[in-house]
Parts: C-alpha cells; sequence; structure tokens
C-alpha cells in the first residue's frame, strides 16, 4: 500500500496513534515529574489527533470536517491544560519543600508520616 | 455509513429535571462560594447539602414512584448530537449514597474544623468546602451520564476536585501523594479519552444506549474498550495499579478520606461496569469479566495482607479500600448473563451493589473514627494506641461496627453482599472466587481485630486525648457505621430496586 | 497558483524546521530559543500560503494568533532565562 | 492585470521563501550566537515582510488585506523586541563572571 | 504536493516527540515542545479544523509552553537530577508503548468507510441556533452541557493550584517577576497587548459566524494580561479580591443562569429561546471570554506567593 492513498485523516491518524506511544513512553519510564507533564501533552495531542482524523473523514454537509469531534478536541485542550497547570503547581510545591522534583527519592514515606 | 440508532432513544421522562438538578446544585455552591466572604463558605455548603440531599431522595422517589429509569434531554438536543442523563435503579442508589456520605462528611468537617478557632476561614478549611461540593457534582454527573465524552468531562472534574483534596494540609509527603494520583488519574482519563475517539471514529455516536445497540464488534471496539478500561482501573485502584492509592488516602485529612475513599473511586468502578454490561459485545465481556475477576480476587489478597501489616492506623484503612474494591471486580463472572437470565437479574449482581453501597457507608465510618482517633492523640500508629477505646467509645465502637461490614459478619450489609457473592461463586462452579471471598473476610478479620484489639486493651500507662473531641463528631462515625450495618436488615428489597430502568427487567419486579 | 503557494509553503517549512532540528541539538538554550522564533514566523507564513492556496481566510487568523503567542512565548522564555542568571545568588525559595 | 498580480505573488513569495532559507543557513553557519541572531531577524522581516506582500493581491477582501498586513506588523514588534530580548540574556550572560 | 506536505508535518511531529523522549535536558524538551505545538497547529489546518487550530496555536503552544518554561526555570536550582529508570524498565516501557501504538494504528486504520459523521445533524440543526459556525454551535448549543462542566474544571484547577499556597498566603498575589523587567520587555508589555485585545474582541465576534470563538479568544487575553504582568506594568491582583473572584465566575454563572432561564422560557436546561438564540449565545461568549481570561492566566501565575495585604 503506497502511503499517497491514504488520505490526510488516516495520516494524521496514524501519527496521533504514533505520538499517543511515545507519549505514554516519556509517560511511563521518565522519571523526571517535568518531563513527564510534558509527555502527558504529547500524549493529549496525539488522542487529540485521532479524534481530528474521524472528525476530517466526517467530512460532510458541506462541511469539511465533522463539527462535533472538533468540539470535543477544543474542550480536551483546555482540560488538558488546566490539568498541565495543576500538575506544575504541585510539582513546584513539591520542590519547595523538598527540593527534588522526582516521587521516587529516599522516601520521607515511613520517617514520621504525621497525623492530619 | 452506520445507521444511526432511531432519532428518539431517549424520551425525557417528567422528574428528569432532577438529574439536572443533582448535577448543578452542587456546582452552584462552589460558585457562590468563591464570591461570598471566606467565613461564609460554610454555610453555604451546608445550604446546598441540604438541597442536594433533598433533590436525591426526590430521585428516589419518583423512580419508585414511576417505576422507569429518569430521563433527561438537555437542552432538547437529542443524542448522538446532544446530550442525555439517565438515572436507572443502580444510578440513583449511587447518588442517594453520595448525598448521605458526603452530608455526614459534610457535618463532621464542620465539627473538625471547628476545633481549630483561628483557622476557621483560612486555606484549607475554605478549599474543602469547595472541593467537597465539586465532588459531589462531579459523582452525580458520573451516574447519571449517558454520553461518553461527557463522561470524560465528569472524570476529569472528579479528578480536579479530588487531588487538591489529598494535600489539603500541605505537608511534603501529601503533596507527592497528590501528585502521583494525578499522574495516574490523568493516564487513566487519557486512555479513556483515547477508548471514546475511537468509538466516535467507528459508529459515530457517544452516547452509552446508542452504542449498546450496535453491537458489531470490530478491532476498533475492542481496543476502544481495553484502552478504557485499562484507564478506568487506574483511577479505581485495582491490584496492580493500586500504588497510588495508600499514601493519597492515608495523607488526606480525614474528612476528605472519607469522600475519597468511599466514593471517589466508586465512579470508575461504575464506568467500568456500564461499559462492560452495556457496550462490550458479549464474547468480549465474558473475557473481561474473566481478567477483571482474577485482578479483583488478586487485590483482595495481596491488599489485605498489606492491610496487616501496616503499621498506622489510616494506611492499613486505605489499604483495605483496595482490597474492598477488588471485591467488586469479581462480580463480573458471577453476574454473567445467560439466555434465561440477565446479569442485572442475577443474585450477585444484588450482592456487588449492596458491596459498594454498604463498603461507602462502612469506609467513611472507619476514616471518619481514624480521624477522631488521630485528632484526639495527635497520632495514629496502631501500636501506640492501646486502650483507646476507654477514651473514645463512640469511635471505637463505630470502628468495629464498619469492620463487621468489611469482614461480613452478620448482621451487616457487607455479610449479605459477601454472602450473595459467595453464594454466586459456589452456584456458578468458580470455587477459587468462593475461596478467595472466604480468604479475604478472615483476612480482614485480622486487620479489624488488630484494631479493636487495641482499643479494648488496658496499656500500663492509661492513654490521655490531648484535646476533648465533642461527642458530635463521633456520632457522625457511628451513624455511618450503623448505616452500613442496617444495610443487613433490608436484604431482599434492592433486587427489585437496582433493576428498575434496566431493559427488559421491568415487569413486575417494582416493588 | 494552489500548488506553488503549497509548493512554497512546504518549502519554507522545510528550511525552518531542518534548522530546528540543527539548533535544538546545540548546547547554547538561546539559540534553541532563536530557532523556534524562525519556526513560529516560518509557520505563519506557511499558514498564510496555505491559505491563499484553499482560499480559506479564516487561515490568516491562525497566522495572527502564531505571530501573538510567539512573541509571548519567547518573552516568557527570556524572562525566565533572566530571572536564573540574576536571581543566582539569592534562590532561596520562600519557604512555607 | 490579473497575469500581472500573479506574476508579482509570484516573484515576492519566491524571494520570501529563499529568504527564509538564507535566515535559516544563517542560523546555522554564522560564527557566534550574536550574528546568528541577526540573520535570523533579517529573514523574519523581510521574509514575512515579502510573503505578505505577494499575497496582497490575492486577498478577496478589505479586511483580509488588513489582516495580512497586521501578521506581518505583530511579527516586526515581536522579531524586533525578540532579538532585542535574546541579546539582552547573551550580554548578561557573557557580563557574569 | 499537499501529501508530501503532510507526510512532511507528520515527520516533523514525530521527531519532536522523540526529541521531547530523548532530550537531556527539560529545557530542550521544553522547547521542542513548544515547536511541536507550532507544527501542531498547522497539523489542524491540514485537518481542516481551523478552530482547534486556532485552540492549539493558542493554548498548545502559546500558554502551556509558557507554563512549562516558568515550571523549568523555577526548577532548575534542583539539588539533582532524578536517576534515569534502568534499561529493562525503559525496554519494557517501549514495548508496551508500541503495542498501544499498533493497536491504535490498527483501529484508525479499520475506521469504516463512508465514515460516521454527525456533520448532517450538525447543519440540520444550525438554522434553529442562527449561528454560523457549527463548531460554537456544538461548544455552545448542541453539547454546552460539556462546555458548561469544563468551565467548572478551569475553576476548580484554579481553586486547586490556589489551595497550594501555604497557610500564610492564602488570599495572597501570585508574583511572575522578581527581578526588574529590562526594557524591551517592558516595551513589548506595552504595545502587543493593544493588539492582542483588539484580536481578542475580533475572535469572540466572529466566533459565532466563522472559526474563532471564546476559547481562542480567552487564550489570547490571558496571553496578553500575563505579558503586563511578566512586564510588571501591573502586578497580579490579590487572590481573595471580590472584583476578580466576581470576574472569574461571572461568564460561568451567567451560562448557568441562562441555563435554569431555559426551564422557564424554553424547552428547559441549556435550551434557548426560539430566534433569540445566537444573541444569548455571544452575550454567553463574552462573559465567557474574560472569565477564561482570568482563569488561564491565574493558572499560569499559579499560587499566591506574597501575603496578603492586611
Amino acid at each position: 500500500m503506497s502511503l499517497a492513498s491514504l488520505g490526510t485523516a488516516t495520516l494524521f491518524g496514524l501519527c496521533g496513534a504514533a505520538l499517543a506511544g511515545i507519549g505514554l513512553f516519556i509517560v511511563i519510564a521518565h522519571a523526571g515529574l517535568l518531563r513527564r507533564i510534558v509527555g502527558f501533552n504529547i500524549l493529549g495531542a496525539g488522542i487529540f489527533l485521532v479524534f481530528g482524523a474521524a472528525a476530517r473523514r466526517g467530512a460532510a454537509a458541506g462541511f469539511s470536517g465533522d463539527p462535533v469531534p472538533q468540539a470535543m478536541v477544543i474542550t480536551g485542550i483546555v482540560v488538558a491544560f488546566s490539568a498541565t497547570a495543576l500538575a506544575v503547581a504541585l510539582l513546584q510545591r513539591l520542590f519547595d519543600l523538598t527540593g527534588r522534583e522526582s516521587l521516587d527519592a529516599p522516601a520521607a514515606s515511613d520517617k514520621q508520616q504525621a497525623e492530619p | 455509513m452506520t445507521p444511526l440508532a432511531p432519532a428518539s432513544v431517549h424520551l425525557a421522562t417528567p422528574g428528569g429535571y432532577l438529574l439536572v438538578l443533582a448535577v448543578t446544585l452542587p456546582v452552584l455552591g462552589v460558585l457562590a462560594m468563591l464570591v461570598v466572604a471566606p467565613r461564609h463558605a460554610r454555610q453555604v455548603a451546608l445550604v446546598t447539602m441540604a438541597a442536594g440531599l433533598v433533590t436525591a431522595i426526590a430521585i428516589v422517589a419518583e423512580l419508585i414512584r414511576t417505576g422507569t429509569a429518569l430521563t433527561y434531554v438537555v437542552g432538547g438536543w437529542q443524542p448522538p448530537l446532544g446530550i442525555a442523563l439517565r438515572a436507572d435503579g443502580l444510578s440513583a442508589t449511587m447518588i442517594a449514597m453520595t448525598a448521605m456520605v458526603i452530608t455526614a462528611t459534610g457535618l463532621f468537617a464542620r465539627g473538625l474544623y471547628a476545633l481549630g478557632p483561628k483557622a476557621q476561614d483560612g486555606r484549607a478549611p475554605t478549599t474543602f468546602w469547595g472541593l467537597l461540593l465539586a465532588t459531589w457534582s462531579a459523582l452525580n454527573a458520573v451516574f447519571v451520564g449517558e454520553d461518553l465524552f461527557n463522561l470524560y468531562v465528569a472524570l476529569e472534574l472528579l479528578t480536579f476536585a479530588a487531588v487538591p483534596l489529598v494535600c489539603l494540609d500541605g505537608r511534603a509527603e501529601t503533596v507527592a501523594a497528590a501528585l502521583r494520583y494525578l499522574m495516574f488519574a490523568l493516564l487513566g482519563s487519557l486512555l479513556y479519552l483515547l477508548g471514546t475517539g475511537l468509538l466516535y471514529g467507528s459508529y459515530g455516536t457517544l452516547d452509552i444506549q446508542m452504542l449498546s445497540r450496535l453491537s458489531e464488534g470490530g478491532p476498533a471496539l475492542s481496543v476502544a474498550l481495553a484502552l478504557m478500561i485499562v484507564g478506568l482501573l487506574a483511577k479505581a485502584a485495582l491490584f496492580p495499579l493500586h500504588l497510588w492509592l495508600p499514601p493519597a488516602h492515608a495523607g488526606a485529612p480525614a474528612a476528605a478520606s472519607a469522600v475519597l475513599s468511599a466514593l471517589v473511586i466508586k465512579a470508575p468502578v461504575f464506568l467500568i461496569l456500564r461499559l462492560v454490561l452495556d457496550i462490550a459485545p458479549p464474547h468480549a465481556a465474558i473475557l473481561a469479566g474473566q481478567i477483571l475477576a482474577v485482578l479483583g480476587a488478586s487485590s483482595i489478597l495481596f491488599c489485605s495482607v498489606m492491610a496487616l501489616r501496616q503499621a498506622r492506623l489510616k494506611l492499613m484503612i486505605a489499604y483495605s479500600t483496595v482490597a474492598q474494591i477488588g471485591y467488586l471486580f469479581i462480580v463480573f463472572p458471577l453476574a454473567a448473563g445467560n439466555e434465561a437470565q440477565a446479569p442485572w437479574e442475577t443474585i450477585a449482581w444484588t450482592g456487588g451493589a449492596l458491596q459498594l453501597v454498604s463498603h461507602a457507608f462502612a469506609k467513611a465510618a472507619m476514616f471518619l473514627a481514624a480521624g477522631v482517633i488521630a485528632e484526639a492523640f495527635g497520632h495514629d500508629r496502631i501500636a501506640d494506641l492501646g486502650g483507646f477505646g476507654r477514651v473514645l467509645p463512640i469511635s471505637a465502637a463505630a470502628f468495629g461496627l464498619a469492620g463487621l461490614s468489611l469482614m461480613g459478619i452478620p448482621p451487616s450489609g457487607g455479610f449479605i453482599a459477601k454472602c450473595l457473592l459467595l453464594t454466586a461463586a459456589v452456584l456458578n462452579g468458580h470455587p477459587w472466587l468462593a475461596a478467595t471471598i472466604l480468604a479475604g473476610g478472615l483476612l480482614a478479620a485480622g486487620y479489624v481485630f488488630r484494631v479493636v484489639d487495641r482499643a479494648l486493651a488496658t496499656p500500663a500507662i492509661a492513654l490521655v486525648a490531648q484535646k476533648p473531641i465533642p461527642r458530635r463528631l463521633e456520632l457522625v462515625a457511628l451513624a455511618l457505621a450503623l448505616a452500613a450495618m442496617l444495610l443487613g436488615f433490608v436484604p431482599l428489597e434492592p433486587f427489585g430496586f437496582l433493576q428498575l430502568g434496566r431493559s427488559g427487567a421491568m415487569a413486575g419486579v417494582a416493588p | 497558483m494552489a500548488d506553488l503557494f503549497t509548493g512554497a509553503a512546504l518549502f519554507i517549512l522545510t528550511v525552518t524546521a531542518l534548522g530546528l532540528f540543527k539548533v535544538l541539538r546545540s548546547e547554547i538554550a538561546v539559540e534553541r530559543m532563536m530557532a523556534v522564533q524562525l519556526l513560529g514566523t516560518g509557520g505563519a507564513a506557511a499558514v498564510l500560503l496555505l491559505g491563499a492556496a484553499t482560499s480559506s481566510p479564516a487561515m490568516t487568523d491562525v497566522a495572527l494568533l502564531l505571530m501573538l503567542l510567539a512573541a509571548v512565548s519567547c518573552a516568557a522564555f527570556t524572562s525566565g532565562q533572566s530571572s536564573h542568571t540574576a536571581d543566582a545568588s539569592e534562590q532561596a525559595e520562600d519557604e512555607a | 492585470m490579473t497575469s500581472l498580480a500573479n506574476a508579482f505573488t509570484l516573484v515576492a513569495v519566491g524571494c520570501g521563501a529563499l529568504l527564509f532559507l538564507a535566515g535559516t543557513l544563517g542560523l546555522l553557519r554564522f560564527p557566534d550566537t550574536l550574528s546568528r541572531l541577526h540573520a535570523l531577524s533579517k529573514a523574519d522581516n523581510l521574509g514575512l515582510g515579502l510573503i505578505v506582500l505577494g499575497l496582497l493581491p490575492q486577498a478577496e477582501s478589505f479586511a483580509g488585506g488588513l489582516k495580512l498586513v497586521c501578521v506581518w506588523l505583530l511579527a516586526q514588534i515581536s522579531a524586533a523586541t525578540a532579538s532585542q530580548l535574546i541579546a539582552g540574556v547573551l550580554y548578561r550572560r557573557k557580563s557574569r563572571p | 504536493m499537499t501529501m508530501l506536505l503532510d507526510l512532511a508535518l507528520v515527520a516533523w511531529l514525530l521527531a519532536l516527540a522523540i526529541h521531547v523522549a530523548r532530550a537531556r535536558d527539560d529545557q530542550g524538551a521544553i522547547i521542542a515542545f513548544i515547536a511541536f505545538g507550532l507544527l501542531l497547529g498547522l497539523g489542524w489546518t491540514r485537518l481542516s479544523a481551523i478552530d482547534v487550530a486556532m485552540t492549539e496555536a493558542a493554548i498548545g503552544g502559546g500558554v502551556t509552553g509558557m507554563l512549562l518554561l516558568r515550571a523549568e526555570a523555577r526548577l532548575r536550582q534542583r539539588s539533582s537530577q532524578p536517576q534515569t529508570p534502568k534499561r529493562t524498565t525503559k525496554a519494557a516501557a517501549a514495548i508496551a508503548c508500541t503495542v498501544v501504538a499498533a493497536g491504535l494504528a490498527l483501529a484508525v486504520l479499520s475506521f469504516p468507510s463512508p465514515a460516521p459523521t454527525l456533520a448532517p445533524a450538525a447543519a440540520a440543526a444550525l438554522d434553529s441556533t442562527g449561528l454560523g459556525n457549527p463548531v460554537t454551535a456544538v461548544l455552545l448549543a448542541y453539547r454546552a452541557l460539556d462546555t458548561l462542566l469544563e468551565k467548572v474544571v478551569l475553576l476548580l484547577a484554579l481553586l486547586g493550584v490556589w489551595s497550594l499556597a501555604p497557610d500564610q498566603l492564602w488570599g495572597g498575589a501570585p508574583e511572575l517577576r522578581q527581578t526588574v523587567a529590562p526594557p524591551p520587555f517592558v516595551y513589548l508589555g506595552r504595545i502587543l497587548p493593544p493588539f492582542g485585545v483588539l484580536i481578542a474582541v475580533y475572535m469572540c465576534w466572529v466566533g459565532a459566524d466563522a472559526p474563532g470563538g471564546t476559547f481562542q479568544a480567552g487564550t489570547v487575553l490571558a496571553a496578553m494580561w500575563l505579558l503586563i504582568m511578566l512586564a510588571s506594568l501591573r502586578p497580579a491582583p490579590e487572590t481573595r479580591r471580590t472584583t476578580l473572584r466576581l470576574l472569574l465566575v461571572g461568564g460561568p454563572v451567567l451560562f448557568f443562569a441562562v441555563g435554569f432561564l431555559g426551564f422557564a422560557v424554553a424547552d428547559g436546561f441549556l435550551s434557548y429561546p426560539e430566534g433569540a438564540a445566537k444573541p444569548i449565545i455571544v452575550g454567553i461568549e463574552a462573559a465567557l471570554t474574560v472569565s477564561i481570561a482570568l482563569t488561564l492566566g491565574l493558572l499560569v501565575a499559579g499560587p499566591s506567593s506574597r501575603a496578603p495585604a492586611p
């Protein structure tokens, strides 16, 4: 099968699949939390491209794409941004408190987990 | 083109607006709270709780009165273009349970935050009220959602309400726990969203009812469901994706732990149930059920043992949560329907639902009792709690009663639930599941008695409370524990109610 | 005409993206940001060309946004850089 | 008339594209960061400017043309300040002991 | 030619993502991510989703990049680099991710043809809303509940971020810049925002009938506000200020109010009265734009880092 026969929508859909894989890899395999947050964003971008492929394929009724998944992607991008902001704020707070930016450093878990 | 199901899958019912209220009222409370002076946040929360509780009761009453599911089509835009809300018997049960646990937690928190006069309108109390109400809205939205993308937004709302709850006291460990929780939850939501995208691309609709009707399988459907279920499992903290839960739930303030453990993780479980029962084609549902049951059984065994080995009370309760959630997953093969019987007509279905509800009450009671204990003595190391039953008899009683339900000892909701599950396991020929249920009960007895034993012990130096605890706080925990027990006295009533709104199962079963 | 526009867009994108990849490996952070800046401008040019190729006027708005936000992220970048160099002595975090 | 406009467009767009090439080459080949910065801001300004100029005759409406000019104006502002900011960072770097 | 362009875009996107995965330092990864956002915006225009392209260009490349860069600048003085996971862990993760990507690719390739679509349904219903942009119609009419909940998600994220402030700083103002801004920055902070506001107003207005809308407009405004604060032209507001709170919830409250008014004057929650839909939607969008701008800006600004004035 030649690449040219794929069409823009499918091509970007496949790109989305690959991006999701790469993003997932960053999230799983990187210890640095900031990098993981970037990984989440790439994973999100891949997912949105899958939606985008569905949208482009659904061009009909005079529209160049199905508006419903497009709207979902817009909602998703905004939600992903707020997730990033919350994660970054938590990370900065953790850094301020402990001076580290990963979760698997010498744990303060057992020594004196004080009471609420 | 995939034929779209007939336009009127969802017919709005007269009481449908109640569902809108259930979803929006708590959020309106949050908005109001952002504007009013911080010291009024509590009043706003309590008023909202009263309204929400009334709404929940009205939903249940309406369901019983009409004998059918409540449906609402938002804005009059029919799915698949628009979004529908729907509450069947199970959803209504969840809504009612949520309302009760949230209200109890709210009353508890009101008392607890009143103990520290300096920070009444400080950071933690003010934020807590907003997050609590937002959690409520999110949970209701999950329970009544019919559209998979709408459910995604609801799940994210839940995440964003739950994560800050974990680190409300601002210690480094809790911030780390919250961050880990956020990572798992985000990964879960994104996998879920990915599945949603694939489903839309394949079927052009995200309405669960419609998806359940076009049940032609395909690689896209399998991949989508697998992704969604794995994502939801990460949120539900099923073994081996449970690593985030114990530190998060143990580190949160007591009132927050109660909500997180009793309610928040039920939302993804509920969604998995809906995906497997409503959308998955039969053979895939059976396979998924088997895998989920294996994971559930491992959860029960592994995390019960972990609970036994914990030195801190709240960590022990948190591990117990993962174990108890495991029971909900062994329901899948047990409730597998056949030609004669739909899944929701089996006793395992009732058992599972009962387990869900009784665990919510029992676990909330336990965390609140543990919160009282930690507040009174300034720590929650089990070994150093000898004789706490003399100082805080009501909390000890609440803990013990809730423990009965977790163990599955009569009379309690947990007993009925586990008894039904056990019977189903034996009848359906799943001996190893039956063995797991029994073993889980024994292990639960082990960790509960470890605490009860401490409560009744007579230490060399008598334990003294560092600060007085108002009776009211303890009574809230006790009330929740009693509710978990009382569920044991209404064993057969849920049968009919839980089937309401399930297709083809309405005739003659409405109570 | 449309094909020529698309071709020009492809050319500009290729050139700027190749520059970016070359520079991303460099150790000098400032140069990387410069390359991103170049990609932003190139991207805006490409969007304009593609808009002309498909005669969709809304594409100009995308280019507007790209230019606007490219300036902002460049500014955010330099503010991080300068705060880094200036604060090196007084990096004490405001501890809780 | 249209052919004249088209020819103008082609020439301008072609020159603009070549300027982007020149800018990138400068970014890659020039010896030090400051002269690279110089190359880059030239390409930014002139390249985009030429393309905007070339596309102006193709604009379907006055508003469309106005927006094109706006894009170029924004590019001017951001390129000018961005290169100053970056140069400032470089300067502070250099002067740092 | 267009195919070639698509292929090139896809290749660069993938290459940039891989660069993010492999870059040694976080800053390089983030810069690559910003470039990724730029190219992704282009990719969305190739998918004929101009609305999404604008959102991606504004949020994905712009404001997210800003957020990450700021975080990286602050974390740069970290004590130790996190240890890298073991090679075997990485290999296992790589295999798992390849499997997921392959499954996804398979699913994407098996999308039915002709594709199922709601475009005809959306088009048919468009008339009753009076809008010209179907995406806006989906966001604010057909699926208004999603948008409404998503607004709450934004506010909740903000509440979560605020709750991370130390106790004694609760209610105070976030601080975006400790040092004096250099003169070119101040210049940019003076000259760009008027353009930005103009563009935002235009986006919000045009969104009813053409690509654009409240999100894009709000993001642009947020970026401009952040620029002003970064240039130290205006300080960040104290988070406890009542006017700020009112503006924050204004959009969602209006949205809810219109939703509930639907019970009285139309078919129920979030339905608009016949004929008046478009002005109502434009009104909601205008109010939402302000709320979104403030929320996004404050999300980037972070929790308060100065004690509130007594």
